[in-house]
């Protein structure tokens, strides 16, 4: 790699000291996608109802992005998803189910930011992980209910996910080891299996697609997600990432007793409020919905 | 950086450095290549007789402003993904360079010269490909150069959301933390940017008429500078 | 429409966030490029070396440049900083040649005649050249200031907000009015800064519309020529 | 050949005109000068006869149809045109550029490059700088290939505008002795623009003053307009020199040759050989005056380097102007003559030739005015 | 006051120098013209001395100081530069272009602006155009305004290259004459490039005349190269018509004016009124001439439509080449002599004029070789 500036942290951690404490107002930032939005407009929400200020920094980008403004203190607490977080810290781990991360969380993260605290509380059921969604009509059409099942036909279809689906463990690599299936042909799409997914699956000009099972859109069209008999999509459970040198042991009681209540159905619903034809504001779902929890 | 560079899988099977490169620079020709059917006629057009010049010189300018990445994301929005939608944002991109240049090219062309021309008995369309075209070319050709440069190096933006390129390797260098494919990536962009513009300079030299190069009689005091090429003066916008 | 109407503040926030990262790395680029230009100008050798660096820095892809900084620059990722000094790179590169090209856009016989009445160098260059230079130096930062409009929302790819934010944003959420009011506001400020830099224009070279109004006409398309092409 | 009749054109933006009312008759084979102060319309009348500029009103008919009927591009290539800034093509070479018109009407290139090269003879240029292209020329070959252009297709008639004025003066007058010598053997129709009354009057068979304001001030034969001018206008621009302008138009066929003594290199080099009378001419071997040697000082002038330096020179053939000048710039008050190869071939002296002036104008006044004195 | 000394100038990419080995001393107020054809080095010569060209080798001094010694823009602020672009500063009104060498000299604003506006008079020009920007302004009302702000710093020395050749003759030779003029009052150090001969003998006191290849060929008063030409080059671009510019350096004050008749607008209009002698002069009220009644046409002629046009005119005090033109212009044969108010004062002839010239030439022969006929 690129000599020492593949380090960047080191750089990072000397510009940028660790503890922000003394601006009172904790920043609760978030990546670029809606539900990340929505997620960290609930813990805001949710800590200034309970006095506690906090205000959000929405969209930040991917991981690597988000990840190191938490280090370099931009922000203080981004709601993350376990699994994908793992492999970000430890590109090796193998851990699969959900209570494997998050024991393996812990290491990783002390292991990525060695000079800081930074860490993850508690993790809420909700879970959005990635999942290769078919159509009704291809899953009829090759009798598909499960990857196994798409193993079988793997040859004669083409998947559509992000850039990245190439390289993940969890991606094509994922599949070859686990399902022996190397798709016919793969169609690279950045939107986070949003609508530009969608519509290539439903043009079939991909066969199947990465899509979060949280997006409402599964359901809207009656999409059918394919079973992962052998975890290849690891456990993603909605987990608040924090800097705890930042974050008093009041915010993360408020933050875990977030993660206690929300659910999966909880992200389908809201992602429907803020992607579907309402349109509505993240923040407003986020409002809405706390005080539907009796949070706020 | 170099491990990948290196590597022989960068180099072999799908999704190799060729193969991006190729890409590359096949969208870029496709793009600049619509462009240039909507932008060359309308441009000698107006270059030639000055009408309507205000309105297409100034509503080219402001196009200039329209941001890419927005467009292609509103026409994949739109029109689903594919190579075209992405392609049409370039195409809006490249417009400008290449109306300014064939513009200002055509009215650069000295008036006395396009005077003795119609003098001579030389005909509208004549003027036009016999005199002004070889005479503007090298500020036309400039323009051409600005809008492949911009395009050559927006691609790697419309890989962000599905075409492939040597885009492609920055959105995969960031997101799987790999600097040595960032750098690399960034650099083959770069170093392709410099050798199109390279072989776009040589075709351009080769070209241009002997008698418009050499300048060489002139005395030094009566020298004036030509028009710079517009060449890299535009760059890119990715 | 609605959405418009009900997230005014966010727009706005976004909108000025915009203008300040499409802005002040104009200035701060015309405040290097000007010396280097002139330097470029006046050391053969070295000018060359100049332009063709300027040419190749502008190569780089932006989204790359942005990701690079930080770890560079030693900024937060998420500091504005990141893309003021990479748009400013890019203002240098291109203000570098379009500088030097105003300047030579300067009639020779008025610079010997500065010259021979005893201007120093320093001096003539402020009296003389510089604001002789301004047409074409205006005409180069025009392009300039409105390809910057569109330069600055890359930076919302890597979470830096900007009008490019309300892009992502209409793409996840499958929005395209989000996104069409974003392309809008970015051509809206392009059109006012453009106008600003016309009205300065104006202000600055009175003598050019002296020209216009009454004696000989100046050879236009030159200029034009100069310039269109960037 | 070409007749403006009522011939005006104003330009959108002025408000009075460029050219006015403007009536005028080009003669066949000849060349008629267009001549007036800046600004005047010359360039706008002339451009009118080729249609690159539209009357407003009046008609232009060359050689006896309505040029406003006739193609513009055919009517042009019907015309050559050279102008004062050459307007050469500079992308191509100097033999394409003179092939362009050919090349328009379709003769193939090797014929036209052909006809290109001879023409580069005709106006006394090296074949060989027909590879060149335009930006490897001095002005004066610049225009001396624009004036090759033009004669290309042959056309019958020629426009000049400004031809010659960006050259320098010795250049100049070279190039407007080479047109006269190409007018003889070719009696094109030539409408020339100036704004230099010396140039008028040199080359113009018919020259037409214009004043301000694109009025026709006078139209006559360059010997009337230097003679009589019509009015303070013409007059003014004909300026102060026109007494001796005018004996440019006098043949000085008449003036008396006298001989006159001359030394050889060899006679001069030897003192012992007198000179008679106050002044001898010395030549070299070619018979070529050399200077002049006064009998006063024959002692101590023995080599060129010591001789008095001689006047102009009058070539036999030339008017009375040349012949007055070399008397009265020569020390010894002598004119020397000279023939075609340049030999000394007899002196003038200014009493006679005043005299044959004096004559001149007598009988000119009693043809006009049936006056003498 | 400046004096080259083996100066030679040779820029890096030619083979052949553009100033040869020059030596050459100025005078102090008087005006010294470098003339010679295109490219001579005339321009280079002149920039060297306020150093605008460094000399290869060779000194210059001015007033007695090594030029390479003093600070070029300190030099350059004591010498006024007119060029041919006149090099105004576009961006800046008349009165501030006026100005720019008193302010660089710390001069305050106001002065300076005062200083230039009297200035403007002093070239002739109506302040009123102070405000207004050169390109709002004519050819020949631009070289003024470069006159005028080569004069504000009130230099002694003045550098004029090519200063009127972009103008038309007409204009040209009202600002020679405006030169003159100031120079009569001024008194400055000028050195005036030109290729034009005839401005050169107007114009200089000296005339250091330049051949190709920077070369010196003749440095003398204009009088002694019009009579003397060194060598063929000089002779060749003196040109042909040098007897009769050399007649402009003999004064015409010795030629005898003959009282004429003349007619005032009333006796032209009365046929009673008889012609005496062969012609007489018809004038205006105010005693101008207006043009020849022939004795053989008095009954016919009786207004001013119908009198022969009349030649050029005579005023007192100018050189014999005006007398002579006037008589040899003149239908009648006799040259009308004005006086400063353009009043009749009477008439030369030609034969007079010509006993003068011979006179002065056996005068000037006798001086020079003792010899005479
Ligand atoms: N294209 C044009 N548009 C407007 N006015 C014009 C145009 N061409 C010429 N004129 C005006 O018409 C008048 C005559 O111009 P023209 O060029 O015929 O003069 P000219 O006698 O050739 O002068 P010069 O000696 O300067 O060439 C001038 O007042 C000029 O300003
Ligand atoms: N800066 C320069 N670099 C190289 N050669 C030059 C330069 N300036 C002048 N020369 C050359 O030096 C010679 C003399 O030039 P200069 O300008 O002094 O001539 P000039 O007598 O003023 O001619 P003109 O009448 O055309 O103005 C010419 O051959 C010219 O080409
Ligand atoms: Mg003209
Ligand atoms: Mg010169």
């Amino acid at each position: 790699a690129c000599g020492a500036n593949s380090d960047p942290q080191s750089v990072e951690s000397s510009s940028a000291p660790t503890g922000v404490e003394d601006s009172a107002t904790l920043v609760v930032g978030s990546a670029d996608f809606p539900e990340s939005q929505i997620i960290a407009e609930i813990y805001a929400g949710a800590l200034n109802a309970e006095g506690i200020q906090a205000s959000t920094q929405p969209g930040i980008g991917s991981r690597e992005i988000y990840y190191r403004a938490l280090e370099d203190g931009s922000v203080q607490v981004i709601p993350d998803y376990t699994g994908n977080l793992l492999l970000f810290a430890d590109t090796e781990a193998t851990a699969q189910s959900a209570e494997e991360i998050m024991d393996a969380l812990p290491d990783a993260l002390k292991e990525e930011s060695p000079d800081m605290n930074i860490a993850v509380l508690d993790p809420a059921k909700a879970e959005s992980k990635d999942a290769l969604v078919v159509t009704q009509a291809t899953a009829e059409k090759y009798s598909l209910t499960s990857l196994e099942d798409l193993a079988k036909v793997c040859g004669e279809i083409t998947i559509g996910a992000p850039t990245t689906f190439q390289e993940r463990a969890y991606g094509l690599p994922g599949l070859k080891e686990k399902y022996g299936c190397e798709p016919a042909g793969f169609e690279a799409i950045n939107d986070g299996g949003g609508e530009a997914t969608l519509q290539a699956l439903l043009t079939d000009k991909v066969q199947a697609a990465d899509i979060y099972t949280t997006t409402p859109s599964i359901e809207e069209n009656s999409l059918v997600v394919l079973e992962d008999p052998k975890n290849n999509f690891i456990a993603q459970q909605v987990v608040p990432l924090v800097n705890l040198d930042a974050v008093s042991s009041e915010a993360q009681d408020v933050l875990n007793s977030i993660s206690a209540v929300l659910t999966t159905e909880d992200l389908i619903s809201l992602n429907q409020a803020v992607s579907g034809d309402q349109k509505q504001d993240p923040k407003d779902a986020a409002k809405a919905w706390l005080e539907e929890k009796g949070l706020a | 950086m170099f491990e990948w560079l290196t590597a022989e899988s960068s180099w072999t099977g799908t999704g190799s450095i060729p193969q991006r490169i190729l890409e590359h620079l096949g969208y870029t020709a496709l793009a600049v290549g619509i462009a240039a059917l909507i932008a060359v006629p309308l441009g000698l057009y107006i270059g030639h007789t000055g009408r309507g010049r205000v309105v297409v010189v100034s509503g080219a300018g402001i196009l200039r402003a329209l941001p890419t990445l927005g467009l292609v994301f509103l026409f994949v929005l739109l029109a689903g993904i594919g190579l075209m939608p992405p392609i049409w944002a370039l195409v809006l991109l490249a417009i400008p360079p290449l109306l300014a240049g064939v513009y200002a090219g055509i009215s650069s062309v000295d008036r006395t010269v396009v005077d003795a021309a119609r003098a001579m008995g030389m005909n509208e369309l004549q003027i036009l490909f016999r005199v002004e075209l070889p005479n503007g070319f090298k500020v036309l050709f400039g323009g051409f150069r600005a809008a492949v440069l911009q395009v050559l190096a927006t691609v790697s933006v419309v890989a962000f959301i599905s075409l492939g390129g040597l885009g492609v390797y920055l959105i995969e260098g960031t997101q799987l933390r790999d600097n040595g494919r960032l750098f690399g990536g960034a650099l083959l962009i770069a170093l392709l940017a410099l050798a199109v513009d390279l072989v776009l300079a040589a075709v351009q030299r080769l070209a241009l008429s002997p008698g418009l190069r050499s300048r060489t009689r002139k005395p030094a005091n009566h020298r004036r500078r030509q028009p710079s090429p517009a060449g890299l003066a535009e760059g890119t916008t990715a | 429409m609605d959405w418009f109407w009900s997230n005014t503040e966010m727009i706005s926030r976004l909108t000025a966030l915009h203008l300040f990262q499409a802005v002040v790395p104009l200035l701060l680029g015309l405040l290097i490029a000007v010396p280097l230009a002139q330097f470029a100008r006046l050391h053969r050798f070295a000018g060359g070396a100049i332009l063709g660096s300027s040419a190749i820095l502008y190569t780089i892809p932006s989204l790359a440049l942005f990701v690079l900084l930080p770890v560079i620059l030693g900024t937060r990722v998420l500091d504005i900083t990141n893309v003021v000094v990479a748009l400013t790179i890019y203002a240098v590169a291109l203000l570098v040649r379009s500088t030097v090209d105003a300047l030579n856009s300067v009639d020779d016989d008025v610079r010997q005649a500065a010259t021979a009445m005893g201007y120093r160098p320093l001096r003539r260059f402020f009296a003389v050249d510089l604001p002789l230079s301004l047409p074409v130096l205006f005409a180069g930062l025009r392009v300039i200031s409105v390809s910057n409009m569109s330069l600055v929302s890359v930076g919302a790819l890597l979470g830096i907000d900007s009008l490019g934010r309300l892009f992502m944003d209409g793409l996840y959420r499958n929005f395209p009015t989000e996104i069409v009011i974003g392309i809008a506001l970015i051509l809206l400020l392009a059109l006012v800064l453009d106008l600003v830099l016309v009205l300065a224009q104006r202000l600055l070279t009175p003598w050019s519309r002296a020209v216009k109004r009454g004696g000989p006409k100046l050879p236009l398309n030159t200029v034009e020529a100069r310039t269109a092409a960037g | 050949m070409i007749r403006f009749r009522g011939v005006t054109k104003s330009y959108g933006d002025t408000e009075s005109a460029a050219v006015e009312n403007l009536s005028l008759d080009i003669a066949r084979g000849a060349i008629t000068v267009f001549v007036g102060p800046s600004g005047c319309g010359k360039t706008t009348s002339l451009r009118m006869i080729n249609r690159m500029v539209e009357p407003t009103s009046g008609t232009i008919h060359v050689d006896g149809k309505d040029a406003a009927g006739i193609t513009p591009s055919a009517l042009r290539r019907s015309m050559g045109y050279v102008m004062q800034s050459s307007g050469l093509l500079p992308h191509r070479s100097v033999l394409d550029n003179i092939a362009t018109v050919p090349r328009l009407n379709g003769v193939p290139r090797k014929q036209a490059r052909e006809r290109a090269a001879e023409l580069l003879d005709v106006v006394g240029l090296d074949p060989a700088m027909g590879k060149r292209y335009p930006a490897q020329l001095s002005g004066g070959q610049q225009q001396r290939v624009g004036v090759a252009r033009a004669l290309a297709a042959d056309p019958p008639v020629l426009l000049m505008d400004e031809p010659f004025s960006a050259v320098d003066p010795v250049v100049r007058s070279e190039l407007q002795q080479e047109l006269l010598r190409l007018q003889r053997d070719l009696a094109k129709t030539i409408v020339f623009v100036t704004h230099d009354i010396d140039e008028a009057t040199i080359l113009g068979d018919k020259v037409a003053v214009f004043a301000v304001g694109g009025r026709l001030a006078q139209y006559d034969s360059p010997e009337g307009i230097l003679r009589a001018p019509v009015d303070d206008f013409v007059a003014g621009f004909v300026g102060r020199d026109r007494g001796f302008r005018h004996l440019g138009f006098q043949p000085g066929a008449g003036v008396p040759v006298h001989p006159v003594q001359t030394l050889d290199p060899a006679e001069l080099a030897d003192p012992a050989v007198p000179v008679q009378g106050g002044w001898a001419l010395a030549v070299d071997d070619g018979g070529r005056p050399l200077g002049w040697v006064p009998a006063s000082s024959r002692e101590t002038v023995t080599s060129p380097g010591q001789l008095v330096p001689g006047g102009s020179l009058h070539r036999r053939g030339e008017s009375l102007r040349s012949a007055l000048d070399a008397a009265l710039s020569s020390p010894s008050g002598l004119g020397v003559v000279v023939d075609d190869n340049g030999a000394a071939a007899g002196i003038v002296r200014a009493g006679e030739i005043f005299e044959l002036i004096e004559a001149a104008r007598l009988r000119r006044g009693k043809a006009l005015h049936g006056s003498a004195v």
